[in-house]
């Protein structure tokens, strides 16, 4: 669904990806650890087109995705939730969810509706605050508008920045259970997390993410396995 | 007062508020989708005036003043295109800076075609000393077009920006640019269609208001001033507040005479403005939440 | 006699309840947590504590002092400070210039005494600065203190924040989750950080949601739900407190 | 003391064009540099306010004229009707008026102009705190629009009253005498001199403004523009920061009008006017915001080719295009265009793209 | 030899309609004259520069043509405000200067070196009020734009209008960009004592003042000053401008003045030439740089290059026709024009003629 060969990508003149290689395929849960600063968002905001790729090839369902603006790639069905609280801080929750399906508008305004009533049931707390400015929600309920507003446009990929940033235990969980959920669903998910643990507990395969090069790859039990993702990602057990 | 004096102020000041918050909603639908105040705004109303009077040599009045608004909805276009459009994340005082440079050209511009004197279309009904009598007030039959064109498009600006969906997403692009282009939202084509849309909504505020106050190479100077206070006044982005706040800075202003003499007229009304803008700092009708949220 | 103490807060937005009727001290000494779902109204807490906005009803008194009306920067200068959920750090200014600002209640230079840069003022402007460079140190960031604070790392700029607010040399420190977006290692040093911040005589208060960090080193904990208190207690208690177990903590 | 010492080649420039113009019998050219010392007096000011403190103020004008208007009204509208009231009799015993002969040969009596100044500086200030107050409370485009309502305010204000002559404004209005044998005036022969008082004013400010910026107070004030509620978390009275602030640079605003009304010998309402506070916030934008250097040279610039007419009839036009070109291409002011920087940067990105090829 | 001539004029700003036709009426004559061979075989080298009608501008441009350009005398400004600036800076320059601006305070108290071609507003307000005793009107309202014009014309109507046995019962004066008077129109029709309006200005706003008279149904008879002058106003307010009685210089009505009239060829061809080498009509604004480089002209040929001498030949130039009147000046008077330079005109069917009462 999504493979990546060689991406070359960074800010000006500082490059923090250095070739990076990596595929995502259908209906998996593939996630990318790393430290802060490894470039996990620049690989992710490189995909969906809002840093400008050096070198290298991202394809995305057999579409050339590094030539393709930014604004037209969620319309192919890769979206992405941003790190930190993106929303549209002056405007209600419902419109952000609105805005979130801009992608599928053209199918008119019953498949919005049902898809507005989907999120709804997904996080039932925006059904609440569907009226008020996104800007004054609180911390978790920002990032849970974030992701219902993307999973909106009925994507086929979703690429989630962590996440569970800032949200309650209890919370977590069940993002990681939307998750898998999506997944159950048919959908393909690109996590990016701070939590290894959770992640890979939850995905298929997984990537680490070092200085801007992947240093270990596999599948996720093999990861949790591994001593080197063990010391430096999963720490002492609870 | 007499009801006749008292109806002949209060046409006035319709007819001045009307043009006030044409030009304040101009300064809104820019504002809605980039965030920043285009103070060239006053210069479209220019454009429209003059263009329009240039046509009429070559076409009847109607046909002027539709190919006029797209010319200038076409410079609106081009101004963004070259000045607007390639800029990376510019700050807002960046684009304020370059909207008033934008402005003074547009001036010279203006200076350099049609010369300093003043024009003028014609009345669209009767000529200039035609007028109807209502109690006893004098009334001139372009101010009710001035008021009619301008509530037209203070509806129609509210319907589209409320429940269309290139409304909802223009809106978005002011509130984070981001997250726009993440949801799929071409956010530059939204940003040229602003300015479109203002251009035009300015353009035929010019024709319309050509035949009562003239146009000239620098109206818009003033115009943009008395547009941005009602703007600011009504709450930024709020067309219903720009049309309050627009009658209200018009009535104001034409009963103002009949206490304090007209040379402090201006200085006056601003006073009363800001006193109300002190009171409510978000504006008439600009959520204080959404003014607190959006920063210089 | 508390340092700190809530007593029936409240705090309307329009319809909602953000905070109802919330009560508890904090000692002296204490590290004291504030836990709960999102939205309970734990920065809206914060928030009235630190005179951000008043509260609907109810009353905070710090140092045995009713704080009603004072401004955020007067309740500052009693001797409390904070860090704010997203890092808000003073942009285009250097992490040690950051900090300096910090020790603005601890000095005095007024705008004539700047402008004519009477003699006084250059001792104190080498304390400020001095002692500034200490907590740089503290927080084992004074590697970064001429780079620009707004382009360091996000646990960097955390660390800014921290030496930032300990630069008023409070009595009090109120923390919005310090350890969000920090990877296990980095929570667990700011863990580290919070106790070396109590053994220098701060009594801290603080919001989070890594359960790791906050079982470990708070003293006390008050639970929040929907805006009321529903527990308070140590957090060998909290933790087997089915109530917050069902909604917040869920089931191991 | 640093910053002494950073306007010491500053004053070094200053002294050498005098001698520059004076060998090569081009003195002429300190009358302007005079006149845009006085407007980058206000700049500077200016710069600290919207910069440092980040608050927009679109009246700027409006304190400029407030100190011109005043100043000029009070040194030449004769107080001979009223040579017996009390007040006069009590003003003229404490030695503020000054008694003197106009061109015509009709006696004057006036208020004198370190009275007047006195007055004019006073009443900017407190016309600053009093409008600051509620003012300074508003944020963004809602600031933008309370201080140019301000400006357009005390525009009308000069253009309606006859005291102020309406649209004429004020002409004849005396030598500003500093210390007996040194005046503000535009006497042909107090130009050196002159040149020496704008510029020396100029330079203590810049001096007073640098180390403003580079103190406890600047420190705040900046804290105040990168995050208002962080800087408030510290403790930071931003109110009473911002409006302090304000009131400077409302001060040197009207320092700047006295002093250039009694120079030109007159005011005019177009000093007030609202294209000319756009001016100068466009001014210090292209000066690059919260940059004092780049505002002053920018100030200087300007003004200079302006007030000699360089560009003719094409003066706004110009000026438009200049505003474009730098927020297009050097959005952080004129110094980011710094020509040495550029060329070490260059060197550094080649060696660095070298490095990345080894 | 080449003699320089410098001009200050508001070719663009809010004074363009004066400057603008001034500076092009210059640029025309002094290329006819050096066309010519120049005077005496010295040809004319004029230096126009635009103050945008600011005084500060005015002020350095005075200095710099002074000094620098070392100019034989001054054309210009364009605007009271700004010659009343720059009056002391020419005497004490010695530099004669021919104001275009209109106030009489110009040249009264006389100033030697200072010179003014517009006709004086008294004898336009003489001249109104002489109308208005014979065509019985004795209650009036005055209206005056916010510029220097107005406001002087305003001063005038006021202290003239009790000779007269006229009395003022309403006074406003509206701003120069006014678009709409039909609120101030409204309130001073309230005023049933009113019997006729003279609205005093230089600025368009003269033509919405007739269109909203005569939209409120309102058929007092409407005065307007020696401003109206341009048939641009006329074309503007269209059908309301019917009727409108003015005081003008005969520029307007050249073709049907008597063949004997002294003004007549030389309007004649000052108009003809104007109209075909710019494509806009004449106006008396022009006429008052017209104007002043012929007056100038002939009193170089008297003076030759000499500050002095040319100032001694204008104040000695007698029955010299212009377009403003026949000149005849003096030690005493710098205008040179009484009041027959003025007749009344009207509009009928959109075209200026001669007033010839009712
Ligand atoms: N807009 C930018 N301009 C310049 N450098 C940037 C920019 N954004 C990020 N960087 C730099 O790129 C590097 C990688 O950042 P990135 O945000 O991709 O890391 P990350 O892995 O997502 O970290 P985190 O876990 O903290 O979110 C960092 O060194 C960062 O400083
Ligand atoms: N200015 C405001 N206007 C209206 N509602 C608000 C405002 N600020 C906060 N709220 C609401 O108050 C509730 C409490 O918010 P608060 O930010 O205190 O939550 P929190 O406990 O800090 O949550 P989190 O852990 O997610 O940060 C939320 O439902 C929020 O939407
Ligand atoms: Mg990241
Ligand atoms: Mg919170």
């Amino acid at each position: 669904m999504l493979r990546i060969r060689n991406l070359v990508s960074g800010y000006g003149k500082i490059k923090v990806l250095k070739n990076v290689s990596m595929h995502v395929d259908p209906g998996e849960i593939v996630t990318i650890l790393g430290a802060n600063g490894a470039g996990k968002t620049t690989l992710l905001s490189t995909i969906a087109g809002l840093v400008r790729a050096n070198s290298g090839e991202a394809e995305f369902k057999s579409n050339n995705i590094l030539k393709i603006k930014a604004s037209a790639i969620p319309g192919l069905g890769c979206v992405m939730v941003p790190e930190g609280r993106q929303v549209f801080a002056a405007m209600t929750v419902e419109e952000n969810l609105l805005l979130g399906g801009h992608a599928v508008q053209k199918q008119g305004r019953k498949v919005l509706t049902a898809l507005l009533e989907h999120q709804y049931e997904l996080f039932p707390i925006l059904r609440d605050r569907k009226d008020q400015l996104a800007g004054t929600l609180s911390g978790g309920e920002q990032q849970m508008l974030a992701m219902g507003r993307a999973l909106m446009s009925k994507p086929s990929l979703v690429m989630m920045d962590e996440p569970s940033t800032g949200l309650a235990p209890l919370i977590v969980k069940e993002i990681f259970q939307i998750i898998v959920r999506l997944r159950d669903e048919g959908n393909t998910v690109l996590l990016v997390e701070q939590n290894a643990k959770a992640a890979l507990g939850i995905a298929d395969r997984g990537y680490v993410l070092e200085t801007g090069k992947i240093i270990v790859q596999g599948p996720a039990e093999d990861l949790l396995a591994n001593k080197d993702v063990q010391r430096a990602y999963l720490g002492r057990e609870k | 007062m007499t009801t006749e004096l008292f109806i002949q102020y209060l046409m006035a000041g319709i007819t001045y508020g009307s043009i006030y918050a044409i030009v304040a909603i101009g300064f809104n639908i820019i504002y809605n989708t980039t965030g920043i105040i285009n103070f060239a705004q006053g210069e479209f109303v220019m454009f429209g005036g003059m263009i329009a009077i240039s046509l009429l040599q070559f076409m009847p009045l109607p046909m002027a003043i539709i190919v006029a608004v797209l010319i200038t909805m076409l410079i609106g276009a081009m101004i963004e295109i070259c000045f607007i459009r390639w800029l990376k994340s510019p700050s807002v005082l960046r684009m304020i800076i370059i909207t008033i440079g934008i402005s003074i050209l547009s001036r010279e511009v203006g200076v350099h075609v049609w010369g300093e004197s003043i024009r003028s279309l014609p009345y669209f009904f009767g000529n200039e000393i035609t007028s109807f009598v209502i109690f006893g007030a004098h009334i001139s039959p372009q101010v009710l077009w001035v008021v009619a064109a301008s509530g037209l498009m203070v509806i129609g600006l509210g319907i589209f920006f409320k429940t269309t969906s290139v409304g909802r997403e223009m809106r978005a692009c002011a509130s984070n640019r981001k997250a726009a282009t993440l949801c799929g939202i071409n956010t530059q084509n939204m940003v040229t269609l602003s300015f479109i849309l203002s251009a035009g909504i300015g353009a035929l505020a010019g024709c319309v208001m050509s035949p009562i106050t003239y146009s000239q190479y620098d109206m818009g100077t003033g115009l943009a001033i008395k547009g941005f206070t009602v703007a600011i006044l009504g709450g930024l982005g709020s067309s219903g507040g720009a049309v309050a706040a627009g009658l209200l800075l018009g009535v104001i202003e034409a009963f103002s005479v009949s206490v304090v003499p007209l040379a402090f007229q201006d200085a006056i009304s601003i006073a009363i403005l800001l006193t109300i803008l002190f009171v409510r700092p978000q504006g008439l009708f600009g959520s204080k939440e959404a003014a607190g949220l959006s920063e210089f | 006699m508390a340092l700190l103490e809530v007593n029936k807060l409240s705090k309307r937005f329009g319809g909602l309840l953000a905070v109802n009727d919330v009560s508890f001290h904090v000692e002296p000494g204490q590290i004291k947590a504030v836990i709960g779902p999102n939205g309970a109204g734990k920065t809206t807490l914060f928030n009235m504590i630190s005179g951000t906005f008043p509260a609907s009803s109810g009353s905070v008194s710090f140092q045995g002092r009713k704080l009603k009306r004072k401004k955020p920067f007067q309740i500052a200068s009693l001797g409390m400070a904070r860090t704010f959920q997203n890092i808000k750090m003073f942009s285009g200014m250097t992490a040690l210039e950051n900090v300096m600002v910090g020790r603005h209640i601890q000095s005095h230079a007024g705008f004539f005494a700047s402008m004519f840069r009477m003699p006084w003022t250059w001792k104190e402007e080498r304390d400020i600065r001095e002692k500034s460079l200490e907590l740089l140190a503290l927080l084992e960031i004074e590697k970064y203190a001429h780079t620009e604070a707004s382009s360091l790392a996000f646990g960097q700029q955390r660390a800014v924040e921290l030496a930032r607010a300990l630069a008023l040399e409070p009595s009090l420190l109120l923390l919005d989750e310090p350890a969000a977006g920090l990877n296990i290692y980095e929570t667990a040093e700011v863990g580290r950080l919070i106790m070396k911040i109590r053994d220098l005589g701060i009594t801290v208060l603080l919001v989070e949601h890594d359960m790791s960090l906050v079982m470990d080193i708070s003293d006390e904990i008050v639970v929040l739900c929907f805006g009321e208190k529903i527990a308070e207690d140590i957090p060998k208690n909290i933790q087997q407190d089915p109530e917050v177990i069902k909604i917040y903590l869920g089931e191991e | 003391m640093k910053k002494l010492l950073s306007v010491l080649p500053l004053l070094a420039l200053v002294i050498g064009i005098h001698f520059l113009t004076s060998a090569t019998d081009t003195m002429f050219y300190l009358t302007q540099m005079t006149m845009s010392a006085y407007y980058s007096l206000l700049i500077i000011g200016l710069c600290v306010l919207m910069g440092y403190a980040g608050q927009i103020s679109l009246g700027h004008a409006g304190f400029f004229a407030i100190g011109g208007y005043i100043s000029a009204a009070l040194t030449t509208h004769s107080l001979v009707p009223y040579k017996d009231s009390a007040l006069v009799v009590f003003l003229n015993s404490a030695g503020m008026l000054m008694s003197g002969q106009d061109l015509y040969g009709g006696t004057l009596l006036v208020v004198s102009p370190w009275a007047a100044c006195i007055v004019a500086v006073s009443t900017a200030a407190i016309i600053a705190v009093i409008i600051g107050i509620p003012v300074l409370k508003l944020k963004g485009h809602y600031l933008a629009m309370a201080t140019l309502g301000f400006g357009i305010i005390i525009y009308r204000v000069v253009l309606a009253l006859e005291y102020f002559g309406e649209a004429d404004g004020i002409s004849e209005v005396p030598a500003f005498v500093l210390i007996p044998g040194l005046s503000v005036s535009g006497n042909f022969s107090d130009r050196v001199a002159n040149y020496y008082i704008a510029w020396g004013l100029l330079l203590v400010g810049m001096v007073l403004l640098l180390n403003l910026i580079d103190s406890r107070v600047g420190r705040a004030l900046r804290g105040i523009h990168g995050s208002g509620e962080a800087a408030d978390a510290m403790g930071v009275n931003t109110s009473r920061f911002k409006l302090q602030t304000f009131v400077l640079s409302a001060v040197f605003a009207a320092v700047a009008g006295v002093f250039l009304t009694h120079y030109n010998g007159g005011i005019g309402p177009s000093e007030a006017g609202v294209m000319k506070s756009v001016r100068y916030v466009a001014i210090v934008a292209v000066g690059g915001m919260a940059h004092l250097w780049g505002a002053l040279l920018m100030g200087i610039v300007l003004n200079f080719l302006s007030l000699r007419g360089v560009f003719g009839s094409y003066d706004d036009a110009v000026f438009g295009l200049i505003l474009i070109l730098i927020m297009l291409f050097a959005p952080n002011g004129i110094l980011s265009l710094n020509i040495r920087h550029r060329l070490k940067q260059l060197v550094n990105r080649g060696k660095q793209d070298r490095e990345e090829e080894v | 030899e080449n003699i320089k001539v410098g001009a200050i004029l508001a070719v663009t700003g809010g004074a363009s309609f004066l400057g603008g036709p001034e500076a092009r009426s210059l640029e025309m004559m002094v290329e006819d004259i050096n066309a010519k061979g120049g005077i005496n075989g010295n040809t004319i080298e004029l230096i126009i520069k635009d103050s945008a009608g600011s005084p500060e501008k005015a002020i350095s441009f005075a200095k710099q043509l002074i000094e620098e350009e070392k100019v034989l005398a001054i054309i210009g400004p364009s605007t009271s405000g700004e010659t009343m600036k720059i009056k002391n800076i020419c005497q004490e320059a010695k530099t004669p200067l021919l104001s275009c601006g209109a106030a009489e305070v110009i040249v009264d108290p006389v100033a030697s070196y200072v010179f003014k071609t517009p006709q004086k507003d008294s004898f336009a307000a003489k001249k109104i009020f002489m109308e208005m005793n014979k065509l019985g009107i004795s209650k009036i309202a005055v209206l005056a734009g916010n510029t220097g014009f107005g406001q002087a014309g305003k001063g005038q109507l006021l202290a003239i209008a009790p000779e007269f046995g006229i009395e003022v019962v309403e006074v406003e004066v509206y701003d120069k960009k006014s678009n709409d008077l039909s609120a101030v129109v409204a309130k001073i029709k309230a005023n049933k004592d009113v019997q006729a309006v003279v609205n005093w200005s230089i600025v368009p706003a003269q033509a919405i003042v007739a269109k909203n008279m005569r939209q409120a149904g309102w058929e007092v008879p409407l005065f307007q000053s020696h401003g109206f002058g341009n048939i641009k106003y006329v074309q503007a307010a269209g059908a309301a401008a019917e009727g409108i009685i003015f005081p003008a210089g005969r520029l307007l009505i050249a073709e049907s003045l008597a063949d004997d009239n002294p003004q007549k060829a030389l309007l004649m061809e000052y108009k003809k030439n104007y109209e075909a080498k710019f494509n806009e009509p004449a106006s008396t604004f022009g006429g008052h740089g017209y104007d002043a480089i012929t007056i100038l002209a002939a009193a170089i040929a008297e003076g030759g290059n000499d500050r002095d001498k040319v100032r001694d030949a204008i104040e000695n130039l007698k029955g010299f026709a212009g377009t403003g009147g026949v000149f005849n000046f003096s030690a005493e008077d710098h205008n040179g024009l009484d009041i027959d330079a003025f007749q009344m005109l009207t509009v009928k069917d959109g075209k200026f003629v001669a007033y010839t009462g009712k």
